[in-house]
């Protein structure tokens, strides 16, 4: 574990809980849950199935309205979704109306900016994710690697405070998986972005993460957090494939452990 | 009433009979239970049937789902023209004051010549549109009106919305546009001009060939309808009236716009004649026939021999015999 | 795999062989006098009335003015439903006090046969063209709004989110995301509009009319011309195929990315 | 979240609202005498006429011998639709053969208003019963037949090939996999299939009928009895809406797995 | 790698390859595969996406006719799927319209058997797959990890010579994956079946084959064949999950460089 300096806060939660009214009597989603998120983070979250991690992302995205605690951006309550915090979903959730570069430029085009600037971000981040050669591409005949590098433009076109995904990777097959996660993690260095990302690949957690959150189920809670350097020092960048070591393979070990029970 | 009771056997189990909501001697015979004492009696069931117009009356002969069928004329000439396997064999009614051209009161519709720019509606294909295409013709602007085409429940509704301010109708219709209205020319007058319109009865030939006498039988019910209302016209009048939901007055008032033929007028040199030497209507038919014909309604208008043969007047006198 | 092509040819002879069939039976049947001609016009009559009424026209109109005068009252109707019903439903859909207004109205009109209020369209509207094309307004209106109620319900869910996280206020995301994403239900209404705006035309047309494709079968049928009845339903059946290949293949450039959401 | 009960009692209200609404107005405008009893008749005069029919009939047949022959018609016509259309339409999916032959028919016919072919009915079947549920069959057949060739179609190819696989031969496939598969759209078809036949009824009643909803529609229309006319259209309004309730509650009965394909 | 006795020779496949004629040109998919795959194999398949994989299961379930080559089952040719070759899809493809039990009863019921014998293999199977409790739920109620043991359940009672798995778990998360493949694990050892799956995860097939084919796209073909003995000995028997050593790390290295090309 490396000592960082951590930077300014942008997220605050505190005591957090999330109850659901359904039609029968009310499920506990989450329930205490504290986190501080500081510009730059790479946050990963683990844990079991229907522990809570799509509420807890749903809440910070601004989706969903917490029944308890606290929850502030740069110290103020959060009303609904908004561009600061943007989102990525499994599944890519692309507008198949639209070319891949119309797709990226829908953010900019929402905050009004003048054309030649909307233009010129697509272009940006159309390189960013190498794909500029596929800009006037319709969605559906992308794979599924490449609609989820154009999501992931889409969000990083608007420059949120945050970016948030829901298991981004989770439909990709290993391979693609494996670019995708170097990919990602090519932007985080560049860019700075602070990252929520949530998971169920414990390698991907490890590899990518700076802070890995372990979450259990019933309550949903975070019972663990981690913090890490391997997305810095560990990795080897030919291939993106992590260099796999012995501190690593205990930390998996320990953390598959704390999941499965 | 029917003297071959050996060969009951052969007689049918029921007996289709199409009829107009009108008030007419079938009307009279069917709401006195006359046609009881000569079918229902020998055990035939007699099932009646409900046509708005001659038009679906024909399909309905078409298709072999009726026997007996009263229309309008117009509609008995279709039927020869297009081929049916029908023979006319009585007349109802000659069509006088029971059909005529209602104008709006406040029109300003005085005479032929203001109907000029007007629509003017009728139900296509009826008496009514025959009499008034001849009385646009008579008046030579047949070419300045829209005629529309629509049914008489249409036209009511037309006429109190203001869309129509004329329409060649026939009762109980005709009494409702009449109540802000007025009649510019009736059937009557135009029959004396010689465009003379009748509702006929039509049997269908399979049935009058395997069955003459229950064909004798069916024009004895109607005569006796006719008889009854020349007997005494309030009491057939109340009964008619309630099978078409009017008051006996209004019924005793239709019944007499028009001409009740007795089976020995039917049978006059002005009508059916007898079968040895047809009669007059038979002209009136080809006439008739021609102009629709002239209309394009028609696509042949059947010979003036081919009328004398459809009408067949030999029931009427077989119901004369006995 | 091969035999794809083969196949597909043999299926286009088979249907062509079913319609030469039917062919052949009629001029059988009509040729060897088992139906009277009145009940079944002769395949010959039939093409002779089609050229005479080609050459010659109906009732002293043209056939073109026929078929003209029933797709003016089509179009006419069909366009005012889709002008109407589109924005209807989707803010039906979009907006649930909107829906609880508007719904109950069109439920309880819908199984309604048109005949049945068609008088009573008469006794409001008079027995001019307005009757009428209201009479295949109303046809046509039902399927469209319902279909974009249930298409906006429908929508993915992440469609909208992601727009809002995107900065899109709900004015963009209705006209953004929720018109586009409902196009293709819409598109598949407008074609089941048309087509019960086409079934109610002989309805529409049967009361004072005296032009149109519909008022020709009913007025032969007056004065029993099968063989015009028999055009007029050939006509119809053909141009009723032809209207919705034409619309499907306007569904397939306008909507492409349809079956792709 | 916590609000959805809430809003749906609003909405509930509001529906509510909407007819009290027509009501009110419909009573001012019949009360001010704005409009012509012929055109709006008032809804007490509507309300005593359907009192009256409820208790005397309407021309010697009660309300409920009108109603009874109309749902004969209609449940007859759409029994032979489902038990002729299910095998055929599904037939037609499965094999490509069986479609190249039936689907141009259904295809021709489906898209002809049913008033243009009722004359040629009633000309080979006459006036009877026969040529009515005819007529509300052909309306019921198209929307089920189509609605099976799309279903089989659009079958999960897995669900054939693992029958396969399980050693089901071909009749197994069809009986025990295609069919079942099918159900969901073959029942919402049907709820389609009886929606037409009902639209179709008054065009079947118009003619040589004197008994049924429709026909009485038709006959208080030729009489102007306007307060009659409104009686049926709210009877036949209420009876269409409370058919489709019926048809809903039986398939989320039967095809519970509706949705879970 | 182990010297190990080879069982009888199930299925041998000559120079197999395949080419799809779509639309356009002709696509060669998978050319010259030789495999002989004997009784007891557990063959595991990886390979980069669009190599072949789901091709060559495909011609070995009988779903698909090899256009060249041979592939003899016990000597003889296929000619089309059959329950000697039990197949496990993806997404499990289980009859949502039947229960649990229903699900796994259907082979037996397809072979014929006494309605006693099918009762009692059902049962045996629930068991070994832990679902015994559960077999009077309907399909869609059960979690995407229930639903594999099914469906792995529902061939494993029709008693296959071969199990085909095209990436059974793929849709998995990752500790349900890891329990699953445990349980496959086990059955294996317990029923000595014979096994040909297709998967993503290097883990996945390093922890389960006793022979691991990779394959190469374009021409696909198989390049590569280890021998394999972890799923033997090197298992953590309490949790399932592989006991990682430096000839495992080297051997997924030297995989995921075959693959990474
Ligand atoms: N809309 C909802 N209404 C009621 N309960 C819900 C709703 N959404 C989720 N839940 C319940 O809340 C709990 C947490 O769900 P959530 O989707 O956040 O889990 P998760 O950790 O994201 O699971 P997974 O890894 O499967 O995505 C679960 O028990 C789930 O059943
Ligand atoms: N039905 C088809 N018609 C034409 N080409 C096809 C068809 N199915 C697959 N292909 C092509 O054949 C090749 C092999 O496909 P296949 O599905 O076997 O790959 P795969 O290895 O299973 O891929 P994945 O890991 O993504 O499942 C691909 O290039 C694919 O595009
Ligand atoms: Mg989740
Ligand atoms: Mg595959």
């Amino acid at each position: 574990m490396k000592d960082k300096n951590l930077g300014d806060i942008i997220i605050e939660i505190k005591k957090l809980g999330v109850d659901y009214t359904g039609s029968n009597e009310p499920v506990k989603a989450i329930h205490d849950i504290n986190l501080t998120i500081h510009r730059g983070d790479f946050i990963c979250v683990l844990g079991p199935s229907g522990c809570g991690k799509s509420t807890l992302l749903k809440v910070i995205a601004g989706f969903l309205k917490q029944t308890e605690g606290t929850f502030l951006m740069n110290g103020k309550e959060v009303v609904g979704p908004d561009w600061n915090r943007g989102v990525v979903f499994q599944s890519a959730s692309l507008y198949p109306w639209m070319s891949v570069r119309k797709n990226i430029e829908f953010g900019p085009k929402m905050k009004r900016l003048p054309k030649k600037d909307i233009t010129e971000i697509a272009t940006h981040y159309l390189e960013q994710v190498n794909l500029l050669k596929f800009e006037d591409q319709v969605i559906f005949e992308l794979s599924g690697g490449m609609k989820q590098r154009v999501a992931l433009a889409r969000v990083l076109a608007n420059e949120p405070e945050v970016m948030l995904m829901d298991e981004p990777l989770g439909a990709l097959d290993a391979l693609t998986r494996i670019q995708m996660q170097k990919l990602i993690r090519d932007i985080w260095k560049k860019n700075h972005n602070t990252i929520f990302m949530i998971t169920h690949d414990v390698d991907e957690a490890l590899s990518l993460g700076t802070r890995v959150l372990v979450m259990s189920s019933s309550p949903g809670t975070i019972i663990k957090e981690l913090n890490l350097d391997f997305i810095e020092n560990a990795v080897d960048s030919r291939t993106g494939r992590v260099q796999i070591n012995e501190e690593y393979l205990k930390l998996k070990e320990a953390i598959l452990d704390l999941i499965d029970t | 009433g029917c003297e071959n009771g050996g060969t009951e056997g052969e007689l049918p189990k029921e007996v289709n009979i199409g009829y107009l909501r009108v008030p007419n001697d079938e009307m009279v015979a069917k709401t006195m239970g006359i046609y009881d004492q000569y079918f229902t009696d020998q055990g035939i069931t007699c099932n009646f049937i409900i046509f708005d117009s001659g038009v679906d009356a024909n399909k309905a002969l078409a298709s072999g789902s009726i026997d007996f069928a009263t229309m309008g004329n117009t509609n008995g000439i279709i039927a020869l023209s297009s081929g049916l396997d029908v023979e006319l064999i009585w007349i109802h009614e000659v069509l006088g004051k029971i059909e005529g051209l209602a104008v709006k009161n406040g029109s300003n519709i005085n005479s032929a010549e203001n109907l000029k720019g007007q629509k003017i509606a009728t139900p296509f294909a009826s008496t009514a549109h025959y009499s008034l295409l001849n009385y646009l013709k008579e008046a030579g602007i047949e070419n300045d009106v829209e005629l529309l085409d629509m049914q008489t429940q249409d036209i009511v509704a037309a006429w109190e919305r203001g869309d129509i301010q004329a329409a060649y109708s026939w009762q109980p219709t005709l009494g409702e546009l009449l109540k802000n209205g007025s009649m510019l020319v009736s059937s009557e007058e135009m029959a004396e001009k010689g465009y003379v319109t009748a509702n006929v009865c039509l049997v269908r030939k399979e049935f009058s060939g395997k069955y003459p006498e229950l064909v004798a039988n069916f024009i004895k019910c109607l005569s006796e309808g006719g008889d009854t209302y020349r007997r005494d016209g309030q009491q057939s009048a109340a009964a008619v009236a309630k099978e078409l939901e009017i008051t006996p007055e209004e019924a005793l008032l239709q019944m007499e716009g028009s001409l009740w033929l007795t089976p020995q007028e039917a049978l006059g040199a002005d009508y059916m004649g007898t079968t040895d030497t047809p009669g007059h209507f038979s002209k009136i038919m080809k006439d008739t026939a021609d102009f629709l014909q002239t209309q394009h309604s028609i696509e042949i208008s059947p010979s003036q021999e081919a009328f004398d043969a459809f009408i067949n007047p030999i029931y009427i006198e077989m119901s004369l015999e006995n | 795999m091969q035999n794809k092509k083969k196949n597909s040819s043999t299926n286009r002879l088979l249907t062509i062989g079913t319609w030469l069939a039917i062919l052949i039976v009629w001029f059988t049947i009509t040729k060897l006098g088992l139906v009277s001609p009145l009940v079944v016009p002769s395949p010959g009559a039939v093409f002779q009335t089609f050229l005479s009424i080609l050459e010659n026209g109906y009732n002293g109109r043209s056939l073109w003015a026929h078929l003209g005068i029933s797709f003016y009252r089509l179009f006419v109707a069909s366009l005012l439903a889709i002008v109407t019903a589109i924005p209807l439903g989707l803010l039906s859909g979009y907006f649930e006090k909107v829906r609880a207004i508007v719904d109950s109205i069109v439920q309880f009109y819908r199984p309604l046969p048109p005949l049945a209020y068609y008088v009573v369209l008469i006794l409001w509207l008079g027995i001019d063209e307005s009757s009428k094309i209201t009479l295949l307004y109303l046809a046509a209106f039902a399927p469209i709004y319902v279909a974009c109620v249930s298409a906006v319900t429908n929508i993915n869910q992440d469609y909208i989110l992601s727009a809002k996280s995107l900065g899109a206020n709900e004015r963009d995301v209705f006209f953004n995301v929720v018109f586009p994403a409902s196009l293709p239900d819409i598109f598949t209404s407008i074609r089941t509009a048309i087509g019960m705006a086409y079934t109610t035309l002989v309805s529409a047309e049967m009361v004072a009319a005296s032009s149109g494709i519909g008022w020709m079968v009913i007025d032969a049928s007056r004065y029993l011309k099968s063989s015009v009845i028999f055009v007029g339903i050939i006509i119809m059946g053909i141009t009723g195929v032809l209207i919705d290949l034409g619309l499907r293949a306007l569904e397939n450039k306008i909507v492409y990315w349809k079956g792709y959401q």
